[in-house]
């Protein structure tokens, strides 16, 4: 961030583009300032606004971990003007960054626990970093497990990521799709059903437990009755709220959820964080 | 871009594919000698022309806009330049209110064979606006911030005082609030002193004993309805799972005066409402006023008004402990002085005895116009220039106009299409009000409600007023808002328009 | 974005008045522009894989063409870019050439206009989407119009092919000018005898389906689905029992009918059939004339006919017709001469027009074919050939010359030597034009086989002497002197215009026509049988004066486009059509009201009405986008944002 | 505290001796409307009225310039393009002149804003540091007046650096903040304290003329109890057109939009402007898949006095309200919504 004007962005370029699915391509970025790439601080968790100038700024969260700093990754889908204009970027051009905004997961506190992600579509992008932050720190935390679903097996994001995380022996990553599709066989770690459902059938068991899930949120407000029919406590779930954020810097005041800025005082909440706002999401 | 210093004048053409371009080829062909000036943007059709373009490039610096399609009759898609006819013509009339010289728009039909037609078009055009020079810019005009303060006479006499029929209108809404039938009924009650109304949403029976009526009832309630047929029908879909059949929505009530009518009847007219989602309430109005009128008659815009009494054309008003008595003459709204339909026409319970004004009084022209066709061209530039500064874009003028239905999807937030940007010039702001008169030609039933809603009192409705003449003239005399059964005219046309002539560039 | 720019030379065409390389210069400045160059002929073979190879080279998405119209060679460059792997919709053109080459020569001038031509269109391609065709059936069938020859080449030669014709007549028989006519120049062959076989083959032919004494009142739909509504006029003749024998003519008491098909050089009878090779060959009675139908006191020919086939009470017919190309056949007529005061404006009766003296030459004509003076019924010993009466005449504002009465005035001059030995011919012309083969060789013999006189120079009156003829003065430019002839008859070469009722027809047709009722052709030289209006085709002297050649050959010519046309299994659509955002939509169905093609229908989305275009419907007019407040409708390729965007590379004050 | 008087033809001249040194904005009547303008010698006297729209432009712009952007290519290699990004945080020094108490509080507001969180805001506050502010206390309060109610009135110095208020044959100036008293102590402006006691007599005679203050103690409480109450909002916004003109006219609304006008590769760049945004517009929330949390417009009124009555109350440390009682959103409400109503409801019904 620049110290001096949290508006302002620094500029950066685009070093490599991933097209993920059919709707999500990930850019990986590098600011143009090499020192200030070298000083690059951020925790997993914290976003950032990419700008893409004549068009607008929009946010993503750094979805690299802070371990891995050759560049910052992030994950977008198209959906409106600036996430449209962002897919015809090239390797080479140039955009605005402003980061790292926001809080982050608490996972200084989730040490010696087991921790239960669950990502769905683009809700992966958050588990991405807090996850492969926490592998690269492993030895302080208990069994690590990823519930990661999709649509189709063609709209499963980081395909590359996915083979070596089926293949660490610290992760017990397990992938489902909505509905059977061909060339998907299910097995133990390829499964065929909604996140809920499929989380029942795993059914992690909620003492010492930390349960992270992100997506859609239709997907969180099912998955969250599941993981309270598990009899996980509030406290023990945390969630990233998406808002429409303009500034992200706390200032232009319409990412409120009562007195709360998801800008600056989110992304990340725990779920008894979240009960006690105004119901207004 | 910038143009040829000393040579060349900007001059933008917007041409048909079909006719005008292919004439401008055939001219081409032709060696057809002509003017540098002109820059060619290529349309498929005239009526593709939306009045707003060569407006922005006037706007924006050009000096002359041209458009060119295929003759009447002769359009490659049968009517776009029957449509683009009338439009354009609209333009061409408007444009003397804010200050620039109509002349340097103009409109042809040039077909592909006519190369020589078009040569003589462009010379006689570039040759015109290279008489009239470079065009003033609107951002370079000297501003005129005051106000004309005159007052028009009325038209009829005016009237502060009870109507009798309060109590049956009242009893009419009861019943019919009873009746279970409605959504809620929309009117006016008492607002936080004696002399501001505000709108009154009846939704039981008893709500119906806080209406009122009379000169403070000022609000347009036409304003509302489209809303409250939406809510009506979201309210009837609750509990509505997918598939099943969606229930009817109950009926949207409203009370209305002659002018609110016209709004209803507008909306009719558009399709935008169902006669049957709606149970209309009428009451004959004998005048509403302006409260600043009654403020500068107080002489103090901090006074605390605790009563207000009328009687006849006479209202007393008692502020901070003073009574003081004025004439309906004195402080009548700007369109009540004019108004010549003071009772509904399109209706489902009338009260009391219709009000009614004499066929054949003919109202004085608004104050504002009076004064704006006074001005000069430069002048007027200066007085929109001056005005317009102020505005802080609230959109209250657009949130305010009945006839405003796009809401969230208004241009004016919009970036596809990007007509205006977020920039506050002076111009950009106009822009924006200029869209919105646009909008409203031929739907304008001159409620004045956006004039009203200006916090800073910009008199935006001037240039609805423009349109509205524009359309009285060339139409016949068409007056949007009464007649649910006529097409907008906008959104038709004639083969033979009889008061709209050919224009012939190339002879002049 | 990556931008290519070519702006090309045209050799010296754009080159002449336009600094090229200074404009591809320029160029490199624009926005997204990441390659730009100027070029010898982009449209020719090298200029084009040029174009590809940049695009290759140089990862270009989008394709800028300076050059000329873009109605000449967009559809080249589309392919071009096409062919360099980018979606043909990637490309904008400049038109640099007609628009500015071509009409200055101020190069200072020229090079900043194109420079900003090429600047609105970068902008514009910079708001380019890729589109995509869809394809759909169109109606093997084709609608020709007019069956003059022209029409009739076109007919049978789709006919032949193997498409389905319907032939639409406005007079009762078809035939047209040509069958008119006594003899063709230049081999003095009989007219009738080289027409007739091919109007017997019309009737004949399986595949056409001939409608005469009618007319098309309305086309609506697009190329390869248009929909005809052909007004067939009551004949009062139930043709389907009409055998053409002829016997109501005989005995019709209504003798004083003027007779169109002569020219009214006589009368003929109320009911009748124009000609005796008229194909139909079908009685038809004139109502004006018919003393049944106008006073009730008659049916003569009711009474005589043997097949019952008279109906007075017939009314006039609506037929539809679904054809998938059309042909405009119409022909030619007369201008009105009377215009010419010096000429008698019309009051002399022997003073008349070349088409009226086929009629008296014609042994199927009022005369038999003796040729003999309106006015008494004489030979004429002295006739007077004018040429150029309404042709290239500015003072009347004809400037055009009529391509075929040098021609036929010869051929005129020859057959009266023929018909009336001791006759002498003059004829007063501005220039001689016989361009054709063998057309010189015929005017020489008409002058030094047949004597006739020619004499270069106007006429400046024609006078009736008192005694039955007449005082044709003018002046021989060629002796620089007055000429007085003494003529018992004068013959005047009128000029040709667009048939009566082109300019409705056209309207009709949605075509562009011209002053003279002439229909424009989609490029005078390479696209001479097109229109701008896909599927709509020309053909003869209904796009300009013809002679019979021409005319026959622009029939077949014709015939091969739409055959072309049809022959494909399926077309393409234009995507280039209207789009609706139906998040931006309020459903107020303005557009649905203003919509010409009714292309917009309202639909309902979770409750909420929606307008939806009906793709295969919207013809891209663009009108709706006029009429959207808000914008949800736009067209694509000229959605509002690309002409602002070109409005803004314009005016930036 | 420096205390000094002005008479009344004093205050043009000492105007147009600040205008030497500042950029000076006052009212001045334009039509029916009174509107903060720069004012430059030669110009009248400010309107002693209280604005049409509040000053907080001077500090918080309709719309500025954030971020100039703009893109050049190589001449030489056109496919190099290098970004240019300049923002002009820079400030002039401003007086701020004539506004109302209730005015002057607004900045205080703004200030928790702006410059309470984890982030502050360069643009503001360079304005703010280089702004004095010179407020005319109230003397006329109308009807829609309710400055006493949140714990202002028509003479609170919060917010301001001089105090001035009409008195016989001139003016009476406090300097409130060090900034206003220096500025007092260098104006060579007489003494004034003698009138002190008349200022004060005439500014408890204004209080006293405010409408009757209400407890608004119980505010944030109440509403946060009545958050889920859709039916009560839903009838007390019934009459709002969604418009802009309460959240544009009001000291404390801190609401912005940012948009990118302009082209990067044009030639003269494009400008990343922040705007006014108004929190009852249906747009302010919507997300780009078309979600919105505050989709009707009772929601949307809902935040809007839940933000001026309670959130606000949670993120200042003082507890403070996000509204100063200007009235301005009543008075000029095209349907005359009073937002006294609604709180006043909320805690009593």
């Amino acid at each position: 961030m620049n110290e001096l004007n949290p508006l302002l962005p620094e500029v950066a370029t685009v070093v490599e583009i991933v097209q993920e699915t059919h709707n999500i391509k990930t850019f990986r970025v590098k600011l143009d300032d090499e020192e200030r790439m070298k000083a690059f601080h951020f925790e997993p968790g914290q976003v950032g606004q990419l700008s893409l100038f004549g068009v607008g700024e929009s946010t993503f969260v750094i979805n690299s971990p802070p371990t891995r700093m050759d560049y910052l990754q992030f994950s977008v889908m198209k959906a409106g003007e600036v996430t449209s204009a962002l897919h015809k970027l090239n390797v080479g051009d140039k955009i605005g960054v402003r980061a790292p905004l926001g809080n982050f997961f608490p996972y200084a506190k989730w040490k010696g626990k087991d921790i239960f992600f669950i990502g769905g579509g683009i809700g992966m992008a958050p588990i991405r970093t807090i996850m492969l932050y926490l592998l690269d720190n492993k030895k302080d935390y208990g069994t690590i497990s990823l519930l990661y679903g999709a649509k189709t097996p063609e709209d499963l994001s980081y395909k590359d990521d996915i083979k070596e995380w089926l293949a660490d022996p610290n992760l017990n990553a397990v992938l489902t799709i909505d509905n059977p599709a061909e060339g998907w066989t299910v097995d133990d770690t390829h499964k065929v059903g909604l996140i809920p459902n499929v989380l029942k059938e795993l059914a992690p068991r909620p003492d010492n437990c930390i349960a992270v899930l992100c997506g859609p949120p239709i997907m969180i407000k099912f998955t969250l009755m599941a993981l309270k029919d598990m009899n996980f406590p509030d406290e023990q779930i945390f969630t990233t709220l998406e808002k429409r954020m303009k500034c992200g810097v706390g200032l232009c005041g319409r990412c409120n959820i009562g007195g709360k800025l998801v800008c600056v005082d989110g992304p990340v909440f725990s779920y008894d964080q979240l009960r006690e706002l105004p119901p207004e999401l | 871009m910038s143009v040829l210093t000393g040579k060349e004048l900007r001059i933008v053409g917007f041409l048909c594919n079909w006719c005008s371009y292919g004439g401008a080829d055939t001219a081409g062909v032709a060696r057809a000698t002509q003017p540098t000036d002109l820059r060619i943007i290529r349309v498929p059709c005239s009526g593709r022309v939306n009045p707003l373009f060569p407006l922005k490039a006037l706007l924006s610096g050009a000096d002359g806009v041209l458009v060119s399609g295929c003759h009447p009759r002769d359009c490659h898609y049968s009517a776009g330049n029957f449509y683009a006819r009338r439009r354009l013509e609209l333009l061409k009339e408007f444009l003397p209110i804010i200050g620039i010289n109509p002349d340097r728009f103009e409109y042809t039909w040039v077909s592909a064979s006519e190369g020589q037609r078009w040569q003589q078009v462009v010379t006689a055009f570039t040759d015109r606006i290279h008489k009239l020079g470079p065009a003033p810019r609107f951002k370079d005009a000297e501003p005129i911030y005051d106000l004309p303060g005159a007052l028009t006479s009325l038209v009829r006499p005016l009237d502060c005082g009870g109507n009798p029929a309060l109590d049956e209108l009242k009893q009419q809404i009861r019943d019919a609030l009873a009746d279970g039938h409605l959504h809620c009924v929309v009117g006016w009650q008492q607002g936080y002193d004696p002399i501001h109304a505000t709108p009154l949403h009846m939704r039981k029976p008893e709500d119906v004993d806080r209406l009122i009526w009379g000169p403070f009832n000022i609000h347009s309630t036409a304003n509302m309805i489209t809303q409250l047929i939406k809510e009506a029908q979201d309210a009837a879909m609750v509990g509505v799972k997918r598939g099943d059949p969606i229930p009817p929505a109950k009926k949207v009530g409203v009370v209305v005066k002659g002018c609110d009518s016209k709004g209803l009847v507008e909306l009719l007219q558009e399709k935008l409402i169902d006669r049957n989602a709606v149970e209309i309430f009428a009451m004959g109005c004998n005048g509403t006023v302006s409260t600043d009128r009654i403020l500068a008659k107080i002489g103090n815009t901090a006074a605390r008004v605790s009563a207000v009494s009328g009687k006849g054309d006479t209202l007393t008003v008692t502020a901070d402990g003073t009574e003081y008595t004025m004439s309906m003459n004195d402080i009548a709204q700007d369109k009540c002085r004019a108004c010549k339909m003071p009772s509904a026409k399109v209706y489902d319970h009338f009260a009391g005895e219709p009000v009614t004004v004499a066929e054949d009084a003919v109202p004085e022209p608004a104050a504002i116009m009076a004064y704006l066709d006074s001005l000069t061209l430069d002048q007027r530039m200066g007085f929109w220039k001056g005005q317009m500064e102020r505005c802080i874009r609230c959109h209250a003028c657009r949130n305010a106009c009945p006839m405003c239905v796009c809401r969230e999807v208004c241009v004016a937030d919009s970036r596809e299409p990007h007509w205006v940007t977020q920039d506050d010039t002076v111009t950009n702001k106009f822009f924006f009000q200029l869209i919105h008169a646009l909008h409203l030609a031929g739907r304008c039933t001159g409620c004045g409600e956006c004039n009203r809603a200006c916090p800073v009192g910009i008199p935006v409705g001037a240039l609805k007023m423009q349109t509205g003449r524009i359309v009285q003239r060339l139409f016949d005399g068409y007056q949007p808002g009464t007649d649910a059964d006529a097409i907008p005219p906008f959104l038709g046309y004639e083969v033979e328009e009889k008061n709209i002539p050919e224009h012939h560039i190339e002879r002049a | 974005m990556r931008i290519g720019v070519f702006i090309c030379h045209c050799g010296s065409n754009i080159a002449g008045t336009v600094d090229c390389a200074q404009v591809a210069k320029n160029a490199t400045a624009f926005p997204d522009v990441a390659f730009a160059t100027d070029t010898m002929y982009a449209c020719s073979e090298p200029g084009q894989d040029a174009i590809v190879a940049a695009v290759k080279e140089h990862h270009l998405d989008g394709v800028v063409v300076a050059s000329c119209t873009p109605r000449m060679h967009e559809p080249t460059f589309r392919r071009t870019v096409e062919r360099a792997g980018l979606n043909r919709y990637m490309f904008e053109m400049a038109n640099i050439r007609e628009h500015v080459s071509w009409i200055g020569k101020d190069k200072e001038a020229n090079t900043n206009k194109a420079t900003e031509l090429v600047r609105m269109a970068v902008e514009k391609l910079r708001r380019d989407a890729p589109l995509y065709t869809k394809k759909f059936d169109s109606v093997k069938k084709v609608l020709v119009i007019g069956g003059g020859v022209a029409g009739i080449q076109a007919a049978l030669d789709c006919a032949d092919a193997g498409i389905q014709v319907v032939m639409v007549e406005r007079e009762t028989s078809i035939g047209g000018k040509m069958a008119k006519l006594d003899k063709t120049f230049p081999t003095v062959d009989c007219s009738s005898c080289i027409l007739g076989p091919k109007m017997v083959d019309v009737a004949q032919h399986p595949n056409i389906k001939l409608l005469a004494a009618s007319e098309v009142t309305n086309v609506s739909g697009y190329v390869g689905n248009f929909t005809v509504s052909i007004k067939r006029r009551a004949t009062y003749v139930d043709w389907s029992k009409c055998t053409g024998c002829g016997l109501c003519t005989e005995k019709c008491p209504s003798k004083k009918t003027p007779d169109k098909f002569n020219e009214f050089m006589g009368p003929t009878t109320a009911i009748n059939i124009p000609f005796p090779q008229a194909i139909p060959k079908k009685a038809a009675i004139n109502p004006d004339y018919c003393r049944k139908i106008k006073d009730g006191k008659c049916g003569v020919c009711a009474k005589v006919c043997p097949t019952g086939a008279i109906n007075y009470e017939m009314q006039d017919e609506v037929i539809t017709e679904q054809v998938g190309a059309i042909v405009a056949a119409s022909g030619y007529d007369l201008m009105d001469w009377t215009v010419y005061g010096e000429y008698g404006a019309g009051r002399y009766p022997d003073v008349i027009t070349s088409l009226q003296y086929e009629r008296l030459l014609s042994a199927a004509g009022p005369t038999g074919g003796h040729i003999q003076r309106p006015s008494d019924g004489k030979e004429p010993k002295s006739v007077v050939f004018i040429q150029c009466v309404g042709s290239r005449d500015r003072s009347i504002g004809r400037p055009y010359c009529s391509g075929f009465c040098c021609m036929y005035t010869a051929k005129q001059a020859v057959l009266t030597k023929d018909h009336i030995p001791d006759s002498q011919s003059y004829v007063f012309y501005m220039d001689i034009r016989a361009p054709g083969k063998m057309y010189d060789e015929f005017t020489r013999r008409a002058m030094e086989e047949y004597g006739t006189e020619y004499i270069r120079g106007r006429v400046s009156c024609i006078q009736p002497n008192g005694r039955g003829q007449y005082l044709v003065r003018g002046v021989d430019t060629l002796m620089g002197k007055p000429v007085e002839v003494l003529a018992d008859l004068v013959v005047l070469a009128v000029g040709v215009e667009g048939a009566k009722g082109a300019g409705k027809l056209a309207e009709t047709l949605h075509i562009s026509y011209d002053h003279y009722g002439f229909f424009m052709e989609s490029h005078c030289k390479l696209r001479p049988v097109e229109t701008n209006t896909a599927g709509v085709f020309l053909a003869g002297a209904c796009q300009g004066a013809k002679d019979i050649p021409s005319s026959v050959a622009q029939g077949s010519g014709a015939a091969a486009k739409v055959i072309g046309l049809l022959s494909k299994p399926q077309l393409e659509s234009d995507p280039q059509i209207s789009v609706v955002d139906i998040k931006r939509c309020v459903g107020c169905g303005k557009c649905v009201d203003v919509c010409p093609f009714q292309a917009i229908t309202k639909q309902s989305i979770r409750g909420e009405v929606k307008a939806q275009v009906i793709e295969a419907v919207c013809q891209g007019c663009g009108l709706c986008v006029a009429t959207c407040p808000q914008g949800a409708i736009q067209l694509s390729h000229f959605t509002d944002n690309q002409i602002l965007a070109e409005v803004n590379a314009l005016c930036q004050c | 505290m420096t205390i000094c008087f002005l008479a009344t033809e004093g205050l043009v001249p000492w105007l147009a001796k600040l205008a030497q040194n500042y950029r000076v904005f006052a009212p001045r009547r334009e039509g029916k409307a009174i509107i903060f303008r720069p004012w430059k010698e030669g110009d009248k006297a400010p309107v002693p009225l209280k604005a049409t729209v509040a000053p907080k432009g001077v500090m918080f712009p309709a719309c500025e310039t954030l971020v100039s952007y703009k893109t050049t290519k190589d001449p030489q290699q056109l496919d190099k393009v290098s970004l240019t990004l300049k923002a002009p945080v820079k400030a002039e020094p401003t007086v701020l002149f004539g506004c109302r108490s209730c005015d002057a509080r607004g900045f205080v507001a703004l200030d928790k804003a702006y410059l309470g969180g984890k982030f502050k805001d360069p643009y503001y506050e360079a304005r703010r540091n280089a702004t004095l502010i010179i407020t005319h206390t109230c003397d006329n309060p109308t009807p829609t007046c309710f400055c006493t109610w949140v714990n202002g009135g028509p003479a609170s110095p919060e917010g301001s650096d001089v105090l001035m208020t009409a008195v016989q044959g001139g003016y009476v100036l406090e300097g409130i903040s060090q900034k206003g008293n220096d500025l007092l102590a260098g104006s060579g402006l007489p003494d004034g304290s003698d009138k002190l006691n008349e200022a004060r007599a005439l500014r408890t005679e204004a209080a006293k003329r405010v409408t009757p203050r209400k407890d608004l103690s119980k505010a944030a409480e109440r509403l946060k109890a009545r958050f889920t109450d859709m039916d009560f909002w839903i009838a007390q916004t019934a009459k709002c057109l969604s418009c802009g003109a309460c959240t544009f006219m009001c000291p404390t609304c801190q609401c912005f939009n940012i948009t990118d006008e302009g082209d990067p590769a044009s030639e003269q760049g494009g400008q990343r402007l922040r705007s006014w945004d108004y929190c009852m517009s249906p747009m302010f929330t919507r997300e780009a898949s078309g979600h919105n949390p505050r989709m009707v417009k009772a929601a949307r009124m809902r935040n809007r006095v839940s933000h001026k009555y309670w959130y606000s109350t949670e993120y200042s440390p003082d507890g403070r309200f996000s509204c100063t009682g200007c009235g301005r959103c009543i008075a000029q409400c095209p349907v005359s919504l009073d937002i006294r109503e609604i709180v006043v409801k909320a805690i009593e019904e």
